[in-house]
């Protein structure tokens, strides 16, 4: 499948026309509450799907990739940090609340690959899903020690932190989901398949309409956060695919899984990271970031990313 | 009817829990919040994601508790987060409860 | 079905998945629009999938299960009352309030009922969402009477409290759904079946979600509270399914429409007598009835009650 | 089909449904979040669906019906405006804000004309879609454009006033729409068939019932509009409909088709003209307009109206 | 421009229709209704469901009409409702509308 | 602390867009935007729909700004716009903000 045919997507044509309505201006405009259950609904329903791959793997296979996704995760926001602060002249806290969101992974872009590889009728291994949980959280957990290592800074509690990584929105729902999905098995989900499974690429078409218009206003603070950022936030994402490509395969994974653990390391995450940060990092500024991760890291994943991954993953097997 | 001060607190939806836990040590007998969006030195704040959304809390109370709640403020979010403090005079029924 | 077996059922594990979200104080919460359309939703659904039933039942076959249903509405709120006064030493209006909670019924609880039933292939009368609407109205009647006359109690009218019981959302949406089942028939149906049959059960699990999310709020009550409105949040319902048991029986039901109509006597209202009760009712304190309703008798009923009643209709049949 | 039966199509149920609750003052609310995702989904829905159609229609045969449409748009508040100023006696810019809703169209008609048909297996064009967009668009110009060489109006520029109608959240998600779903094609909307296509029904019903809400709230407002404007607000959607009867059978399409012209001919619009007519032409007053589109030709349009067009179709060819 | 009154109310969303009935018959001539959540007395109101939600109504009025709303209140709802009630001085532009 | 104007306009969400443009270029510098419902001379507006919705927009700057926002207003949108107006003083902190 070349880009042009990704880019036809109809997902992404949904992200294209959010992103075309906040060019124009349009008076389009989601409502909040729809944006709220629309990622509770896709946290919910990517834990459900991997809790039930899960409840049909025998563990033994699951232990080496989850090492290796873990790794991932400790190991970019390391390679970001000083990527940030010395080409990219950025302070202390930007540095590593960046390096975190970087580290950390896109629930959405995950979701993207997934369905990229069923269109390709590319297999990979059932258990994804826990890799992506295990890649949200260490990634977070470094970018927060790394700020706090370097910067004077801390008037809030580790144990405070803790509760707003592991139960904040998203972790927490991802774990719920995969509780679900493994304690109810297929057969308990077969009531509720109609709303927790069959709809999920509608949703995620939604949501994305919803990410484009919010990613298109994040283009307009480009110019502010400069050329750095720009290239940081396609470079960056190639490198740590890379690594991920190289992990993947390592750890035995099959060409999907490959791709999709590319794809996640090459991912920026903007549902976790950036709800951690503000409180864990309150110096960082949330432009910087958020720009970076859904202005250019996003949209280039979506569009060029994703089929590059899926092309590492195809040249190093 | 006695005279007290509401301050009202404007600010970034994302620290309005570790903001209420603080209320009430500070001596706050209660708050009224509303979401809410707008325009500040950090930009437009749409409210149409989770972290582009404001909060409006109101405080009905003494002219020290408010004085405890904005030195507070001051010190701990004036410098990073978007976040505007004012306070004005309210004539209050039922004295007894701020 | 054991009552392990229940608690695995993925519509309850939602509500676990809510309730520990409250107790973990995760920052996990639903938006109020969604909590206010899933319960629209549900009733209608409700309603809609009576009202098929009964497009298609013999109205003769009705009349003395309805009967039954009535008067049991009619005497719950009766015996509850002196329990909660004598007993409980609670004030006239608080009791006249929790006893109307507990003569009415939770439109959830009969889901989750169904839905019980359905997974063991029980069958059942095809008319039950109509005793369901029959038993919300008479005791949330029974139950400000007894305010009204026990208590110098009166700002508002009978007109206005008439108004607010039958028009009020929660009956209005079951009577509307009722009158468009019956008269659209399966074939009027179903091109809308995809939106409002079909997927009820997600919604429902989803509902449930939100529920779990407040009947945790309303645990960290019940040490206020104290331990008798506990004790009779899980007897009461017990007395009461009793009751609904033997009537049941009696008017010549079915063993999994005895189970019905023992849940519907065994449920609390938590949608249209808290809102009736505080208009009605308002020295009644709304914590006592909300977290008797909600924080003990709605989960209680859920995962122990239940099964507990199907084994009472077994027993008696 | 009579218009008994139109009447008992659940569709038009759940409009009585929302009217009734609106007259007896029901506690029943949707939230407005609800309302604006369920307009966006339908508009969406519609051009995806519309979309799809010319995917596979053949675009010579489409030319001579979009003409047609274009010039009913035209033509339509040309002659509206002087009965709404000679026999209404109306201020020009209420004449000419009356007369820009009317020229345009009503989306969820044209849905219930569509399922109307597909109940008596009556075939039409696959194109229609295309008539809606065309048909959306004149009749607010022309009607921003009457009333702003008849009145000394202007505050607003041009520029704004267009960008106000083409990126409207109306038109812009029916044009969307379109091109994702020309763009997709049948393969590539197949994986969010399931949320964009199948329940097009159920979410219809569900918006009428909101729309039943919202009319019934217009209800009270006849008695001050006066009697001319229900007389217009049935009366001009007749007229208008056989003028799209005619120039439907004259541009050769089928009786399905016609019956579809006619019937956006004979709606009124109320997303996309009272939003821009509220800012181009803020002299006129909103509770004119939207009473007798809202208030009026909405129900009449649903109940009486389509079948009649039908008829009309059925007998001009 | 001129003086006023403006009353603030903030209670439960349950009786907002029953109080909105009463405020035009007790002499105000508008209104204005805010979605809200809070803490006070009868504990906190997180606004996600129901019956747990407040509304914050905003009256501007001359003085004997807040006066009659706010002994209104006082008789009808004060002892068992969640309600708090306050006044502030506004300057109104176009005074014959308040 | 120092002494500020509160300008809160209350209008049709229809023409919020209108009028923010407008804010800046009046001398404001943010705004503060909360949906809301409400009655007054032209009727109920429910908020439920589109074309039944208010916002209420707080400004806080200084007299002068105050003065030319509402000049503003009344030129343009009295007339034909469910709209209120009015003033009230706030002591902000940070003056340097408004
Ligand atoms: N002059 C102002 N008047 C009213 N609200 C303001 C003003 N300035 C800032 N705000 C509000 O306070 C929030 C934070 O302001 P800031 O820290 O200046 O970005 C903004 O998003 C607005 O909601
Ligand atoms: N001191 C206060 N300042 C601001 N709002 C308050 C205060 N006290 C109470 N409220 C609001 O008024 C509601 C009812 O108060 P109460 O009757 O004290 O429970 C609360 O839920 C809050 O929204
Ligand atoms: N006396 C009042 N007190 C508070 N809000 C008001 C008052 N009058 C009008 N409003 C608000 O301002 C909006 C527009 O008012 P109007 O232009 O009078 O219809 C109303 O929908 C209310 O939200
Ligand atoms: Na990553
Ligand atoms: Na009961
Ligand atoms: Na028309």
């Amino acid at each position: 499948m070349t880009m042009i045919d990704n880019l036809l997507d109809p997902t992404i044509l949904f992200f294209i026309v959010g992103i075309v309505a906040g060019i124009v201006r349009s008076e389009l405009r989601l409502p909040e509450a729809i944006y709220e259950i629309l990622s509770i609904y896709l946290l919910l329903a990517i834990g459900i799907k991997g809790g039930l791959q899960l409840s049909t793997s025998k563990w033994s296979a699951i232990v080496l990739p989850c090492l290796g996704a873990v790794s991932v995760g400790l190991v970019i926001p390391v390679i970001a940090y000083p990527i940030l602060r010395r080409l990219g002249k950025l302070s202390r806290p930007d540095a590593a609340a960046i390096a975190a969101h970087y580290g950390s992974v896109s629930a959405v872009t995950y979701a993207v690959v997934l369905s990229f590889l069923d269109k390709l009728n590319v297999p990979y291994e059932e258990y994804t899903t826990v890799l992506l949980v295990l890649l949200e959280i260490p990634a977070i957990a470094v970018g927060i020690l790394i700020a706090r290592l370097r910067t004077a800074q801390g008037t809030i509690s580790y144990r405070r932190l803790a509760h707003e990584v592991f139960f904040g929105k998203s972790i927490y729902l991802l774990i719920a989901g995969l509780v679900v999905g493994v304690v109810g098995g297929p057969e308990g989900i077969a009531p509720v398949k109609l709303v927790f499974i069959d709809p999920f690429k509608g949703a995620l078409a939604f949501f994305l309409l919803e990410m484009g218009l919010v990613a298109s206003h994040r283009l307009s603070d480009l110019k502010r956060t400069g050329v750095f950022l720009v290239l940081f936030g396609i470079g960056m994402p190639i490198l740590s695919a890379a690594i991920g490509t190289v992990v993947g395969w390592g750890v035995g994974l099959s060409i999907g899984g490959t791709t999709i653990l590319a794809t996640l390391a090459g991912s920026a995450s903007y549902i976790a990271a950036p709800a951690a940060m503000r409180i864990a990092v309150p110096e960082a500024n949330p432009t910087l970031y958020l720009t970076a991760a859904l202005g250019v890291t996003f949209p280039f994943n979506l569009v060029f990313g994703i089929p590059l991954y899926y092309h590492m993953a195809t040249l190093i097997h | 009817m006695e005279r007290r001060r509401k301050l009202t607190i404007i600010t970034e939806s994302a620290i309005e829990g570790l903001l209420t836990d603080q209320l009430e040590r500070l001596g706050a007998k209660g708050y009224t919040i509303v979401e809410a969006r707008g325009k500040g030195a950090r930009g437009v704040r749409t409210g149409d994601w989770d972290q582009n959304m404001n909060v409006q809390i109101d405080i009905i109370c003494d002219e020290s508790t408010a004085h405890r709640i904005v030195t507070y403020c001051s010190e701990h979010y004036y410098k990073n987060y978007a976040m505007i403090l004012y306070l004005s005079d309210v004539d209050v029924i039922r004295p007894e409860k701020f």
